[in-house]
């Protein structure tokens, strides 16, 4: 008989296949589908979590294991009365003005997504305007700002200004990271928080949003 | 168009481990104030970059000003230490690169400085132009024409016209791929954007430098792949992928970087990739490296065995920021010119003795990181020689992947290099994916289609076609 | 009331030059948790201080979560670079030294954080407690009495309680003269400063941290000159006097220096003023030295020939702010280690190559600068085996600026070093000065009283009367 | 017979024996005070600053030059009916509460009256109100504040925050210097300038009073 802890390794483990035979089986034994849900599947994502918070679990591993959850997910909601599950929260996130580099931002995204927020990316080279716009669109809980060289950190500023002038700027959490980043910079400019990594990242989006 | 090498590598440069060191290349590069690099000598080589600040039209005189103090520091320190020479590159950033007018009017500003060091006081110092690979600014981007292209080929121009003396670039074919495969620890993706995307556009982007380099008498000097194994390399560092794979990753950029040696660089090769050992071994070429010098930049598991092969001496990039004794340029000054002394002072009592301090080098860090592990001076000359046997590049990107998958695995059995318990299934999980790639490249990349995110790329600005 | 020494050193504990290396100490100190230093293996040692910030009771929180950042970001590099063992410097400030629960509590932090990696992770960590020399805080200083001294005593004991491994300090006897002589080059008043009062302020000072070590089980480490001969050398560096000076001063010093092991200190010397060597030679303790990894703190002309016989290889200080990488004390602890790595080596094939490795370093820097050339280590044996042949320490004081000149002008016209030649006129006023000094010390504090602005300093503090 | 540029030279030497010997017999040859002041002693000093400046000169050599100066000002002086020379300035300096660091600050303080200032030196560890009470009691035109460690170089804030605050900041330029001082924190403290060394800070002032 299937357990939940089982289901949980399984998640752990990025084991989709595995995930889904259990899904199945605990749902078949009658098993509350919240408790498969928040007992099984999102306290493996937890551990992984974890995990990758304490640099025990690489980025393709996370992965497997939020494509493994997503499939469980898939299941029970689809059976249930569950409605959709919530996401934790909105994120806008992208590179700012003149700068190229976007692996760090789009690694930041990966996480976020996998921890059950909603990301909306936009890219590289990002403007001011289109922050305000997706803010405006999206209406995102936290907006997320990289950067990696010390002459395009300080678009930063020039967003969270325009953030202000826009109107919006009290509607979000603006946070920012990148090599360059400090908190001492991140006091400075008025963010509202810094990472210095992507694990810590989404630590810093459930801090902010309280959850 | 097809981008033919003019030159190919069925043999090693290097002909035993006896003549694999520091400070000398088989084929060794004269500037012209008569600096030999490769030629006994390890030269210090400065890089700086602007502390926080925008760039624009309001701000441009203050970046002079900036590059103006950070190029007097430089020279001023290296002349008090009596640099034996001196490498200074300029890494253009993206906004001196898409105005060439700007970037010029910086190496301008430095070669006049370095020019009046060596008139005043007989510091011979060399200028190496890095423009920034812009074409990324245009998302997908375009590789082979546009606006972009221009702009970083006319920096190119401007510069060595002036006399900037080496020309480099840390070019980005293929890293819209390899960002996705590096993070997914995809190393069929790897490879493909690695042997086919990456080098097929450095054939392109190369054959242009090394034409600019031919009119303007300026020395083409090579390609670190920075964007790429570099970023493997950074994520490693941050736990977010296996060290094996940020290892294999930069093995399998040999064949990319090779390939500017191949359109006709001579060197000296850039750093940052630390892939320039094998460049050395294969092409003969005389190479930058970066180690302990460069923690400013970035922390590294590779600190002292990076120098083993080494004929410039490198600290990546630094800030212009205040340090309690000096402007952080010149701390880094004065730290590569004495890594450089010892090393040259071991090299002064004889061959043997350069080759202990290389044997030293390399064994205080080969033991604990597979990615110093593949830079010993004796696996990478055992690498080499598989590979030169491959003509075809992406073929040699497959085989090097393979070969680093091999020689970590027995490392491991031999107790030589130490890898987490939990990195070892990533060594069998991509020897498993690499053996599912077949030897046909259209047949790969038809095989692949499907699987690629076609809105992030542009297959036709490498010269595929996209099937169907 | 007179200290007398315990110890006295009349000959050299370092029999010939081949037993003169890096690692290696006549007389090694074993920690409480085993590890050995001068027993084989150089020790990276980081020192770290804070960023721009007030230090006051609205503050005090903020500065112990620095300290525990710093150290927290110092033990995981050592961790992940397999350190062979680690010493930790705190040099505690002023305020914390005054207020001597703030520097517990600072000395306490550090010590948990270490004590949990070594227990974690099998790393060996022992700390250095450096408290400020407080006592100047009034001028003129009360040195041997009072409630500075007081405080800074306490800090030594509390800190050594808690299980602080090295007690050492930077005390600053006979500053208040040589800060004045130093600027106007009077080499008869820095004798007076150094081989009179330094000397007295030492016996004093010495007896009393030696009897705390031993009642908390503490190491009695060492007292660089650093007020005195360090701020020469920086002194020099901006060119404000002499190089020539600032090299005798560095002699000079060495029968202050030696003071602390007279009084039963054992080691580990404490970095700063350079004049470990000549301790290590003398009295055969193992010795902290900093050289181009302290490039963060300051320039210097010694980059590596501070390395040769160095026991712990120092940072000297380095400000809690970021780097590109990380922030700097991390940064310092990876450079640290990479060149202990290197050292200890070349050591392990054998004490042949750890002295070419020495050589190698020594020959790199000692030509360049009369400050270098009189650490190299044969020049150092040489002049501690004529230092050893006087017992008095104003007599062997005056002894080592001669000998720092001849050696000095013999290196000139051997053509083994550098002098600017507006320097060398320099050595000439110093001899002659020197050879104006009478034998007698009582005498020479008579000769220069009239000469000296006795609102800065105490006589009576030295157990000096003044005449009439 | 002496020659203006031998006086010159005599100072530029540090020979105070020439230099009296040389104003004497420039004086007796009927020589015009003012060119013996201006082109013969003072001429030699500036070419002090300008090689101490470029570092070729040491501090004793200015000092002894300093000292030759002043015995040949005082024959002048003496004998004519040249009024005293005012100072270029005068400039209150101290090592700012905390730090005990003085050498740097002497060797400024030497500096500035070797080049025709007026020094009042503090000390170390010179509290606010010190420099306020030195401000209101010699009305200099610049105060100087070094500091050589970070934890001491707030209080140089501090300081500049009081002098405001007793309404004497806009009477004195403010001029900082020491280890860890840059110019960008020269500007957020509100200083009027920032010296990195002894012969710069000579310059500095030298600006600041347009002299
Ligand atoms: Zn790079
Ligand atoms: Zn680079
Ligand atoms: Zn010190």
């Amino acid at each position: 008989m299937a357990t939940l802890e089982e289901l949980a390794q399984a998640v752990l483990d990025g084991d989709e296949t595995q995930v889904v035979e259990l899904t199945k089986s605990l749902m078949d034994s009658g098993v509350d589908p919240q408790d498969i849900i928040n007992k099984g599947l999102l306290a493996g994502m937890d551990k992984v979590g974890e995990l990758f918070k304490n640099n025990e679990m690489f980025v393709p591993e996370v992965l497997m294991s939020a494509d493994a959850l997503k499939a469980g997910m898939n299941l029970v909601l689809k059976d249930s009365k569950q409605g959709q599950v919530t996401p934790k929260g909105t994120v806008v996130i992208g590179t700012v003005e003149g700068d190229l580099h976007d692996i760090g931002k789009n690694l930041v995204g990966m996480m976020l997504e996998s921890n059950g927020f909603k990301v909306h990316d936009l890219g590289a080279d990002v403007k001011a305007e289109k922050f305000i716009e997706a803010v405006k669109e999206y209406q995102p809980d936290i907006v997320g700002m990289s950067a990696l060289l010390t002459t395009t950190m300080v678009n930063m500023k020039t967003t969270i200004d325009a953030l202000a002038a826009a109107g919006v700027r009290d509607k979000v959490k603006v946070i920012i990271g990148g090599a360059p980043i400090t908190q001492k910079f991140a006091d400075e400019i008025g963010a509202d928080g810094y990472s210095p990594d992507a694990a810590s990242a989404v630590e810093l989006c459930r801090r902010l949003l309280g959850k | 168009m097809d981008y033919k090498p003019v030159r190919t590598f069925n043999e090693l440069a290097v002909k035993s481990l006896d003549e694999f060191v520091y400070g000398v290349a088989p084929n060794p590069v004269k500037t012209k104030n008569g600096m030999v690099i490769g030629g006994g000598t390890v030269y210090p080589e400065v890089n700086m970059t602007l502390p926080p600040m925008k760039i624009d039209e309001s701000t441009i005189s203050e970046v002079y000003k900036q590059y103006a103090e950070m190029i007097e520091g430089i020279v001023k320190r290296a002349k008090e230490l009596y640099a034996p020479g001196l490498v200074v590159e300029v890494e253009l950033l993206p906004e001196t690169t898409m105005k060439p007018e700007w970037g010029f009017e910086i190496i301008k500003i430095m070669l006049d400085k370095m020019r009046e060091y060596e008139e005043k006081y007989g510091l011979k110092s060399v200028l190496r132009c890095t423009p920034n690979d812009v074409r990324e600014m245009i998302r997908p981007p375009y590789m082979r024409s546009g606006e972009m292209l221009e702009s970083t080929l006319e920096t190119f121009e401007k510069c060595a016209e002036y006399g900037a003396d080496i020309l480099s670039i840390e070019s980005t074919g293929g890293k819209e791929l390899h960002d996705e495969a590096l993070i997914n620890c995809d190393i069929k993706k790897v490879i493909f954007a690695l042997g086919v995307l990456a080098v097929r556009d450095m054939r392109f982007l190369w054959s242009k430098i090394v034409d600019i380099a031919k009119r303007t008498g300026a020395i083409a000097g090579g390609d670190t792949a920075c964007g790429l194994a570099n970023t493997a390399f950074a994520l490693a560092e941050q736990g977010m992928i296996p060290k094996v794979f940020a290892a294999v990753d930069r093995v399998a950029v040999v064949p990319r970087s090779l390939a500017a040696f191949e359109m006709g660089a001579i060197g000296p090769d850039k750093d940052c990739a630390y892939e320039g050992p094998y460049m050395k071994a294969i092409a003969g070429v005389p190479i930058a490296m970066e180690g302990k010098s460069a923690a400013c930049a970035h922390l590294s598991s590779m600190g002292n065995i990076a120098a083993c092969v080494c004929d410039t001496w490198s600290n990546e990039s630094v800030q212009n920021v205040r340090l309690l004794s000096a402007p952080a340029p010149v701390v880094s000054t004065e730290q590569l010119i004495y890594d450089v002394r010892l090393l040259n002072e071991a090299a002064a009592d004889g061959r043997e003795y350069a080759l202990k301090m290389r044997d030293w080098l390399a064994r205080s860090d080969a033991k604990y990181d597979p990615q110093a592990y593949v830079l010993r001076p004796d696996i990478v000359l055992e690498i080499s020689k598989e590979l030169v046997k491959e003509q075809d590049a992406f073929l040699m990107t497959k085989k090097a992947a393979s070969l680093a998958i091999d020689v970590i695995k027995r490392g491991i059995e031999k107790g030589e290099v130490m890898v987490n318990p939990r990195e070892k299934k990533w060594l069998d999980i991509m020897k498993s994916q690499i053996e599912t790639i077949p030897d046909d490249e259209e047949k790969f990349w038809y095989e692949l289609q499907k699987g690629l995110d076609l809105t992030k790329w542009r297959p036709e600005e490498y010269g595929l076609t996209v099937s169907k």
